[in-house]
């Protein structure tokens, strides 16, 4: 699978399987990373490896409304960590802590 | 090897370089700054896709806003005494491994099988209509997406509003509200 | 409109007594509200005609269109004497209520018309899903008057008979739905009236246990099963009558248990005709454990209500027994055992009531000696047990004896086995006998600061149309058959394609 | 692709503007007076005459099946019967935030702001088209919540609740984003209707596809708390005010329930049998997970919860049935009314529990119930009836959309799928019948809290009776569903 | 007066005293109560005379009475009436029943003038009366078996007369379970002779006997007529069944006379009278009659040796008797069983009553050990006992002698019989001969016994004045049946009337031939020797000798023991059927519903808390872990759709 042509022949799977290895590493730093301010930062990392999937489509199927969809997303994708980030804010002032450790209250 | 093929070898590596740090750097500063990395290389990206306009709001609206809002956050918070970055537990961390692993193995696989499928729309496309990209680009949002780019704009709206007011509630930042 | 008005009177009478303002007279209001229903439900010996098999004083209206639901009532010879025992019920229940229920009486009440309304409408209803509205709703109220009014293990007796019962009942509902839809393959348009589920001839091969008669078969009859209660579903029985107060308990194995076998006979036995006589012999076989294993188990109970809930499982067996054996003198014998049963052990639950009212102690051991204590009591004590292990000349005789010679002429093992019932109930009844009223005077009945008082005038009122209904019913019985004759012979003769025409719509 | 908006489509999203509108007022007089609330009554006021406004201007332009701004919006039956449920079962949580603990007085005008805006994500939801707008409409709604609970007076679990629901919110939404992207990809549309004309082939022979639409299905999956993507819903639900929680299983789950039904309808989807009988299964583990769960909990509110998880399997039967059949009007009408029983009942126990919260701390646990009957009959009674038709007995409504959902799963040979909808009912009876045995069978003190709680009073009989009697009545209710549908 | 108004009052009187007795139980004087209720039966015994005379002046096939009140149960084929059937048979056996049972009554307004609720025990009373002549009237065998029941209740009721002693009602307790095991087999017998033959009409069932003999086991016949003798052997106390006889003497002694001696315990014998044509065509079923009729006479009769309660020991000669009767019924001779039947009644009754009396004088105490020297202070109730116990020994001109003899001679003769059947039945009599002479001398005889506070008096007129007419009866009893070759010897050659009464009804085996006089002249004077010297010997060890008695006792002593305690048989009742029934009914309770159904139902709730608190378990509060979930479902999902 690995062979020269792989390496020289850059086209639309390899910018899909970085996509989904993005993806997948913003995957394990929200299942893995304790620090909830990173946990965010790996759902941006998803979001990006969706805008790239995204992207590459676009420009495959020659659609523009693949970079339409990525203008959403990247402004929702905003939003969402302007309201992610006020959440961690005002639970940080409540629990002096973003280790979501201490976020189990809620559980069985 | 061509340029192209260059390029992108080396943005792959940094975007999955920055990523990969992004994860693995203990202290959040630096994952903040791996993703700056990261998000630099996903817009180089775009640009090597012929998205220019949308790589140049990647790096203002991410590179620039979304992160400053992070870094800020985290300097606001001066965290310090973070001992341990990953949850415990080897058994659950090797599932959540495997599973991003296999997620990964999967759209592969799906890639892989459906690349004929995947040319046939390539070819079937007609070539991007003529003219500036990013005019096209408005055009398409300003017509055929307006009803979306209203609601987005709302959204931002509520956003904000909800943002200060969360600010401002019980036990959030102004605790002189009650 | 004698039938939803006979099934709605109840609902008014609950509706009213929601209202009244004055909790004080809320009890005769109510026992004047079950006698008007009572009296009322006398004038179907008027509008009924015993001497055709048709479906009759029918009432049928359009539900819901969409999946040809109708609000379907119609009465026959099988359901004649069940409602009537229904509301023959109602008032005695009602009185032997006036004490033992002391608390939310309002509450009480209202369950107690509620229910009546549930089971009369169960043994009405035509259609397969008002059929099932008022099946399910019955449980409701019960799961009240045993969960407020119940002892001291009423919670758990509650749920269980409210699990017990709704777990049967929901693979039914599945069923009836899978049944709607092949009326829609058979005639066109869906519908969920039992006439036209007779009408369908459901593909049945003996041999395959999936297969579709005997699915729906299984399917109905394991829902009626936890009712009756068949060995081995009846566990829920005997907690829930010990813990039910003495209404409830009456009410329960009065009418409740009938909705049950009368189910079987309703929709099981013309529905899936195949079905019914290829596996008859697992109820037939479960019929006769369950008369057999129900008295045995009788006899050891230390409580005395336990013990005739036991005996219940025993009786209930010959009725299923005899419904599955199929014949003439066994049909009739079952109907004519579940109004015994009704009146019987209706009779024994309202007596063990008075005594707990008297005592607060349902253990045999703690009594002994009644019978020189309170000896009007004992009389009606006796004269309900006879009827209840079959002394001839009172109605228990006649049902057993009825069932016993159906079974024999089918199944002749099946009789063998079942008549051990006979003495084994004997057994049980007059050993819990000697040890409550003879012998030496036991702990309670001795106890000089609370000397027993004897049976005043309401309770002898309440007991009286007990024991008149036991030597009516053991000496005339063909008063009672006659009602059901013409139906019962119509069902035995066209068992295979059994099809009910609806009075003058010929 | 020229497009003008015309009027025909403005008047088509009057609802929407309705809500805007009607959100905006509130928080505008709160700014002119200078950041001074207004009376609370005012601003639920506002709020509720925008809610009806919508509901009428739905009634009035809805339902007409015509598409909108370039076929990014629809209004058909669905979008019609859905919104009205969503925006009715909006109300009545509106009236619970009106009067609970944890959501009143300060700030009311900026929560009602939010819930609007919410209530406006779910209009957009409801006739999205196009995966678009289903995305941008999922997001505005979920943010709007976010930020709700968040600004909860109650501080520690309604934060974590909020925090919980925001991080796996968006790791869903990640997740069907990606899913969007490969649709887009393999099929070159986003838009519903012309996909519907490639799937058939795509499905079949593209991998990506049928990759991107189970994506999808498991954002819808998330939103609607199928098991095992259901892990928040306990957490995020107990947290909540109750006011919104009661919001979140009512509207947010129908109107997340009607995006997934416009998208498992579209009939070619079932050209790929494995995702129909994953489906299937997940509807199994959901009720049994859901069921199973409840028994064990001690807390109202999270019994409430796995309940309402219980219920999305059910309904997922219902989706499937849709999905299946040659006209999907009966599984969708089946659906809907049972969405609708599901919000009628739903929003009256939570107006109860809402009720019963003393202080905004407070979390009402099953024993709290004791004796609740001898002092509150009416609200007591009322409960025992929501909690009954839960339970799907009859006669109530529960029982009669149980009938309706089981009756479609079985005309489509879902038998099974019935018999285990069934088997749960037998599950489910036990626990619903604890807060019963409570409030009738143990002696106890317990009362609703000394506030004033007319306006949930009320919403609870109201539903109360209406649970108790439109089941008798559904059968022209359920009709009328189903002929709007075609 | 036509039949049904004859009949009607029959019927009435003793129902109607019994509800007055009944009803009015608390507001009567003792004598009021017994008045009424001799009276109402004494009404009865009236219309039974009326009722014979009618069937007198009938031509003797056509002998019959037919009322019929109305049906009972009519569905499909089964046809029951509420209609009674007079002929020979039931004609003489209510007039036995209704005039014993009125003397009886008669004695029991002395005997019970004490008691407390004497009217309640003349109720009683009246309810038996009643039931018993349901049960000999009945023309259908259900109509048969509403008396067969009714009367079985009556003894359960006035066995446990007294029921403050528990052990007097679990006496009657017994009676009544006892006998139910016989009414089932009847009731199978029934059901068997009604799926085969369409019709339980006894007259009905009677014609249809098939006139050839069923030879096999599993006839329809033979095992139809073997269930409904398995109902005798209840109600008639035979093997296996005699247990709760014995013990019914629990009841007032009056009761015992009359229902436990002379009527009630005698249904069976009457039943299979009854169904004579039905049972000859069962030879099987004859010789298990007759078998288990001499085995019971045997053995009840060597368990009365040993008894020292005089009710007792009347009990097991009532059993034994019994087992005569039966026997006769075996060998085919059932004129002589009823024969038997009759003169049983007038002795065994006259015996009970004469107990009752000599308890009644010793104011309580049955134990003859305590009594001897009886004559001095009773004479009369000496006099009367004495008939009966010459009666019943066989005494040569008293009515046993003619009944036991003829049963003893068909049992060796009829071709039904055999000469085991004779020889177990002359054993019988010899012990009868026996333990009847240590009654009497033990009781009537010797020295006195009696503890010194005590001071026997004798009864009332009310009491002796039946004792006397019983005593005639005793006496010349006999003479209604006199077998031919004695009535060969005597003066005028009486006829043998009753065999000359029965004959249009009952049908004789077939191949009874005449049989040999010489013969049957030394079969009977065997017996009469045999009697005799037992007698004597009795006499001689209990009046003359006591001690060596007490010595022949000693030095037997585990054999004397096991016939005093009844060959234990109460207790392996007990020890192999009843209290393995019991504990198998704890352990099916134990194990089966407590343990195993409701376990289940316990399991299928554990098994949903179980996977209810795994659920809980995997809900840890940790949104890591829930975001892992997602991944998995959604891998997991991928996966089962894209590897197809």
């Amino acid at each position: 699978m690995i062979n020269a042509d792989f390496i020289v022949d850059v086209g639309i799977s390899h910018y899909l399987i970085l996509s989904a290895i993005l993806f997948s590493l913003g995957m394990i730093g929200v299942l893995l990373r304790k620090n909830a301010i990173v946990m965010l930062m790996s759902i941006e990392l998803m979001l990006n490896a969706v805008n790239l999937s995204f992207i590459t489509f676009s420009k495959y199927n020659s659609h523009i409304d693949g970079q339409i969809m990525v203008f959403f997303v990247m402004t929702i994708a905003a939003a969402e960590a302007a309201v992610g980030l006020a959440l961690i804010v005002s639970i940080f002032k409540r629990y002096k802590e973003v280790n979501i450790r201490f976020f189990e209250h809620l559980k069985g | 090897m061509t340029a192209d093929a260059f390029l992108f070898w080396f943005l792959a590596l940094i975007t999955i370089g920055g990523a990969s740090l992004v994860i693995l750097m203990k202290n959040p500063i630096y994952s903040a700054l791996a993703l700056v990395f990261t998000m630099c290389g996903i817009a180089a990206l775009f640009v090597t896709l012929d998205a220019f306009f949308v790589a140049g709001v990647q790096i203002i609206v991410y590179a620039g806003a979304v992160m400053v809002l992070f870094v800020m956050v985290l300097m606001l918070f001066d965290l310090k005494h973070e001992v341990e970055a990953f949850s415990k537990g080897r058994i659950t961390g090797a599932i959540k491994l495997a599973t991003a692993g296999l997620l990964a193995g999967l759209v592969m696989g799906a890639i892989f099988y459906s690349s004929t499928a995947v040319d046939t729309v390539i070819t079937k496309q007609l070539a991007a209509a003529s003219g500036d990209p990013s005019k096209q680009l408005g055009m398409r949002l300003f017509t055929q997406h307006i009803f979306a780019f209203e609601a987005l704009g709302i959204l931002l709206l509520v956003v904000a509003v909800g943002a200060v007011a969360l600010a401002r509630s019980k036990g959030g930042t102004h605790h002189d509200q009650r | 409109m004698i039938l939803s008005t006979l099934i709605f009177l109840p609902v008014l009478f609950a509706i009213v007594i929601a209202l009244w303002p004055q909790k004080s007279t809320i009890r005769p209001i109510a026992l004047g509200f079950s006698i008007a229903h009572f009296i009322f439900g006398l004038t179907l010996f008027r509008e009924f005609d015993p001497n055709i098999a048709d479906l009759q004083l029918v009432e049928k209206y359009m539900w819901m269109e969409r999946f040809g639901i109708q609000y379907f009532l119609g009465i026959d010879g099988i359901s004649f004497w069940l409602i009537q025992l229904t509301v023959f019920l109602a008032p005695l229940i009602l009185l032997a209520s006036w004490k033992s229920i002391d608390k939310n009486i309002r509450g009480f009440h209202i369950c107690f018309f509620i229910l009546q309304t549930a089971m009369l409408g169960t043994f009405l209803a035509f259609d397969a899903i008002l059929f099932y509205v008022f099946w399910e709703l019955s449980l409701i109220p019960m799961y009240f008057m045993i969960g407020i009014w119940g002892g001291a293990r009423r919670i758990y007796a509650t749920l269980k008979f409210f699990i017990f019962t709704m777990a049967g009942s929901l693979l039914m509902l599945v069923a009836i739905i899978y049944m709607m839809f092949l009326t829609q393959q058979a005639f066109g348009t869906m519908s969920s009236s039992l006439l036209d589920f007779y009408k369908l001839s459901i593909p049945f091969i003996g041999h395959e246990f999936f297969s579709m008669q005997t699915l729906l078969f299984f399917a109905f009859a394991l829902a009626f099963a936890v009712k009756v209660p068949l060995f081995p579903l009846h566990t829920w029985l005997p907690d829930a009558h010990v813990e039910a107060p003495t209404p409830g308990s009456v009410v329960l194995a009065g009418v409740m248990l009938k909705m049950g076998t009368y189910c079987y006979l309703r929709w099981v036995l013309p529905l899936f005709p195949e079905a019914t006589e290829y596996w008859a012999w697992i109820f037939i076989m479960l019929g006769v454990i369950g008369i057999i294993y129900g008295a045995l188990v009788a006899m050891v109970q230390p409580d005395i209500k336990k013990l005739v809930a036991y005996s219940s499982v025993s009786h209930m067996g010959y009725i299923i027994v005899g419904i599955f054996v199929f014949n003439h003198l066994s049909l009739q014998g079952s109907l004519y055992q579940m109004l015994n049963h009704g009146i019987s052990t209706g009779a024994l639950f309202i007596l063990i009531g008075m005594l707990y009212e008297r005592t607060h102690s349902r253990e045999i051991k703690h009594y002994g000696g009644l019978a020189s204590a309170l000896p009007i009591y004992t009389i009606f004590f006796f004269i309900v047990t006879f009827s209840s292990i079959a002394v001839p000349l009172t109605n228990g005789f006649v049902g057993e004896f009825l069932i016993l010679l159906g079974t024999y002429k089918a199944i002749p093992m099946a009789a063998i086995f079942s008549v051990t019932g006979v003495v084994l109930g004997a057994a049980y009844m007059l050993w819990m006998c000697k040890r409550v009223f003879f012998g030496e005077k036991g702990p309670l009945v001795a106890d000089a600061h609370h000397p027993l008082v004897d049976l005043n005038a309401r309770e002898i009122v309440i007991l009286v149309p007990f024991v008149i209904m036991i030597f009516i019913m053991g000496l005339f019985p063909n008063v009672f058959l006659k009602w059901s004759e013409a139906s019962v012979d119509y069902l035995i003769k066209n068992k295979a394609n059994y099809e009910l025409t609806i009075k003058g719509a010929k | 692709m020229n497009f003008t908006a015309n009027m025909g489509d403005l008047l088509l999203i009057t609802p929407m503007i309705a809500l805007f509108i009607a959100s905006l007022i509130p928080i505008t007089i709160k700014v002119l007076k200078g950041n001074v609330e207004q009376k609370p009554i005012a601003t639920l006021a506002q709020a509720l005459l925008g809610i009806v406004a919508a509901a009428g201007f739905l009634i009035v332009f809805g339902g007409s099946g015509k598409t909108a701004f370039n076929d990014v919006l629809i209004f058909d039956g669905i979008t019609q019967w859905m919104g009205l449920i969503a925006l009715s079962a909006a109300a009545g949580s509106m009236i619970l935030m009106y009067e609970n603990p944890s959501t009143r007085g300060v700030q009311f005008s900026e929560l009602v702001f939010l819930s609007l805006s919410s209530i406006l994500g779910m209009m957009i939801l409801i006739s999205a088209l196009d995966l678009l707008m289903i995305f941008i409409g999922l997001e505005l709604m979920s943010l709007s919540l976010y930020l709700m609970i968040g600004m909860s007076h109650e501080q520690r679990l309604a934060k974590e609740s909020a925090f919980k629901y925001f991080v796996l919110g968006s790791f869903a939404s990640a997740i069907f984003l990606y899913g969007i992207s490969f649709v887009f990809g393999s099929s070159g549309q986003t838009n519903i209707l012309k996909l519907l004309e490639v799937t058939m082939n795509l499905i079949q022979s593209n991998q990506m596809f049928l990759f991107g639409m189970i994506l999808i299905v498991v954002g819808f999956c998330f939103k609607v708390s199928i098991a095992p993507f259901h892990a928040w819903t306990p957490d995020v639900y107990q947290g909540a005010p109750t006011p919104h929680t009661a919001f979140m299983a009512t509207a947010v789950k129908v109107v997340s329930f009607a995006a997934f039904l416009r998208i498992i309808a579209t009939r070619p989807l079932i050209a790929s049998d494995n995702l129909f009988e994953v489906l299937q299964w997940l509807a199994v583990i959901t009720m049994i997970v859901g069921n199973t769960a409840a028994i064990l909990q001690n807390n109202v509110k999270r019994m409430l919860a796995y309940s309402s998880i219980a219920h999305s399997g059910y309904l997922l039967i219902g989706v499937i049935t849709a999905g299946i059949s040659d006209n999907g009007t009966i599984g969708a009408s089946s659906v809907i009314f049972y969405l609708f029983a599901y919000s009628l009942m739903t929003i009256g126990s939570f107006a109860l529990v809402s009720m019963m919260e003393k202080t905004e701390d407070h979390s009402l646990e099953v024993g709290d119930l004791a004796g609740f009957a001898k002092k509150r009959p009416i609200l007591a009674l009322s409960f025992a009836v929501f909690m009954f038709s839960l339970a799907g007995l009859p006669p109530s409504l529960g029982f009669f959309s149980k009938f309706y959902l089981f009756n479609a799963a079985i005309g489509e040979g879902l038998i099974w799928l019935a018999i285990w909808g069934v088997l749960n009912s037998v599950i489910s009876v036990y626990y619903y019948l604890r807060p019963v045995v409570m409030m009738y069978m143990h002696e106890g003190e317990s009362d609703v809290a000394s506030a004033n709680h007319f306006a949930t009073a009320i919403t609870i009989v109201v539903t109360a009776i209406l649970t108790l009697l439109l089941g008798v009545v559904s059968g022209p209710l359920l009709t009328l569903v189903e002929s709007s549908l075609i | 007066m036509d039949h049904t108004a004859i009949v009607s009052v029959l019927f009435a009187s003793p129902l109607l005293g019994f509800l007055i007795n009944g009803i009015r139980r608390n507001h009567h004087s003792a004598n009021v109560a017994g008045a009424i209720g001799s009276l109402a039966v004494f009404i009865s015994f009236v219309c039974s005379i009326l009722l014979w005379i009618d069937l007198q002046g009938m031509a003797p096939d056509a002998r019959r009475i037919h009322v019929v009140y109305g049906s009972w149960m009519a569905i499909e084929s089964l046809k029951i009436d509420f209609g009674f059937w007079i002929d020979q048979l039931s004609s003489l056996m209510i007039l036995i029943i209704t005039g014993v049972g009125f003397l009886i009554h008669l004695f029991s307004v002395g005997y019970m003038s004490h008691d407390k609720g004497v009217a309640k025990y003349f109720s009683y009373l009246n309810f038996f009366i009643f039931n018993m002549l349901v049960l000999v009237l009945g023309d259908s065998l259900v109509t048969l078996f509403v008396g067969w029941e009714g009367v079985g209740l009556a003894s359960y009721l006035l066995i446990g007369f007294w029921f403050t002693d528990g052990e007097k009602a679990a006496a009657g307790m017994k009676a009544f379970i006892v006998n139910r095991i016989g009414d089932a087999a009847f009731l199978i017998g029934m059901f068997i002779f009604f799926v085969s033959f369409g019709t339980l009409n006894i007259q009905e069932l009677n014609s249809m006997a098939p006139t050839i003999m069923e030879s096999t086991w599993f006839g329809i016949v033979t095992l139809g007529t073997l269930f409904l003798f398995g109902g005798a052997t209840g109600k008639s106390a035979q093997i296996p069944l005699y247990i709760w006889l014995p013990d019914a003497m629990a009841g007032p002694t009056p009761v015992s006379a009359l229902i436990h001696a002379a009527t009630m315990v005698t249904a069976g014998v009457y039943m299979i009278v009854r169904l004579n044509p039905l049972f000859i065509a069962a030879p099987n079923t004859m010789m298990v009659i007759a078998v288990i009729g001499a085995l019971t006479v045997v053995l009840a009769a060597s368990i009365g040796i040993a008894q020292n309660d005089i009710k007792k020991v009347l009990a097991y000669s009532t059993v034994s008797q019994l087992g005569y009767m039966f026997l006769a019924c075996g060998v085919g001779a059932f004129t002589t069983a009823f024969f038997h039947l009759m003169t049983h009644a007038f002795f065994k009754a006259l015996m009970f009553l004469g107990s009752g009396s000599v308890i009644h004088g010793m104011e309580g105490e049955q134990d003859i050990r305590k009594m001897g020297g009886l004559k001095k202070y009773l004479p009369w109730t000496h006099l009367t006992f004495m008939m009966g116990w010459l009666a019943i020994i066989g005494t040569p001109g008293f009515s046993g002698f003619f009944s036991k003899d003829e049963i003893l001679w068909m049992s060796f003769h009829s071709p039904r019989g055999h000469w085991a059947l004779w020889v177990l039945g002359v054993i019988g009599a010899t012990m009868t001969a026996f333990y009847m002479t240590r009654l009497m001398c033990l009781t009537f005889w010797g020295k006195s016994r009696v503890a010194k506070t005590l001071h026997p008096h004798e009864s009332p007129a009310t009491m002796l004045i039946p004792l006397f007419v019983l005593a005639a009866l005793s006496v010349v009893g006999g003479y209604v049946g006199i077998p031919h070759i004695i009535s060969e010897i005597l003066p005028g050659h009486p006829a043998n009337i009753l065999e000359h009464w029965f004959q249009p009804i009952i049908k004789t085996v077939p191949g009874l031939v005449a049989g040999d006089p010489a013969m049957e002249w030394g079969l009977m004077g065997a017996s009469v020797a045999l009697a005799l010297i037992s007698t004597i010997l009795a006499y001689q060890l209990y009046v003359k000798n006591p001690s060596a008695i007490e010595r022949f006792t000693q030095k037997i002593n585990p054999i004397y023991q096991l016939v005093s305690k009844k060959y234990l048989v109460d207790e392996l009742y007990f020890g192999f059927i009843v209290n393995p029934i019991v504990r198998l009914s704890e352990n099916l309770w134990a194990y089966i519903d407590v343990r195993f159904i409701d376990k289940c139902t316990y399991w299928a709730g554990d098994l949903m808390k179980g996977s209810g608190s795994f659920v809980r378990s995997l809900q840890n509060g940790n949104l890591q872990t829930y975001a892992m979930y997602i991944g998995i479902g959604l891998v997991v999902a991928l996966s089962l759709v894209m590897m197809r």
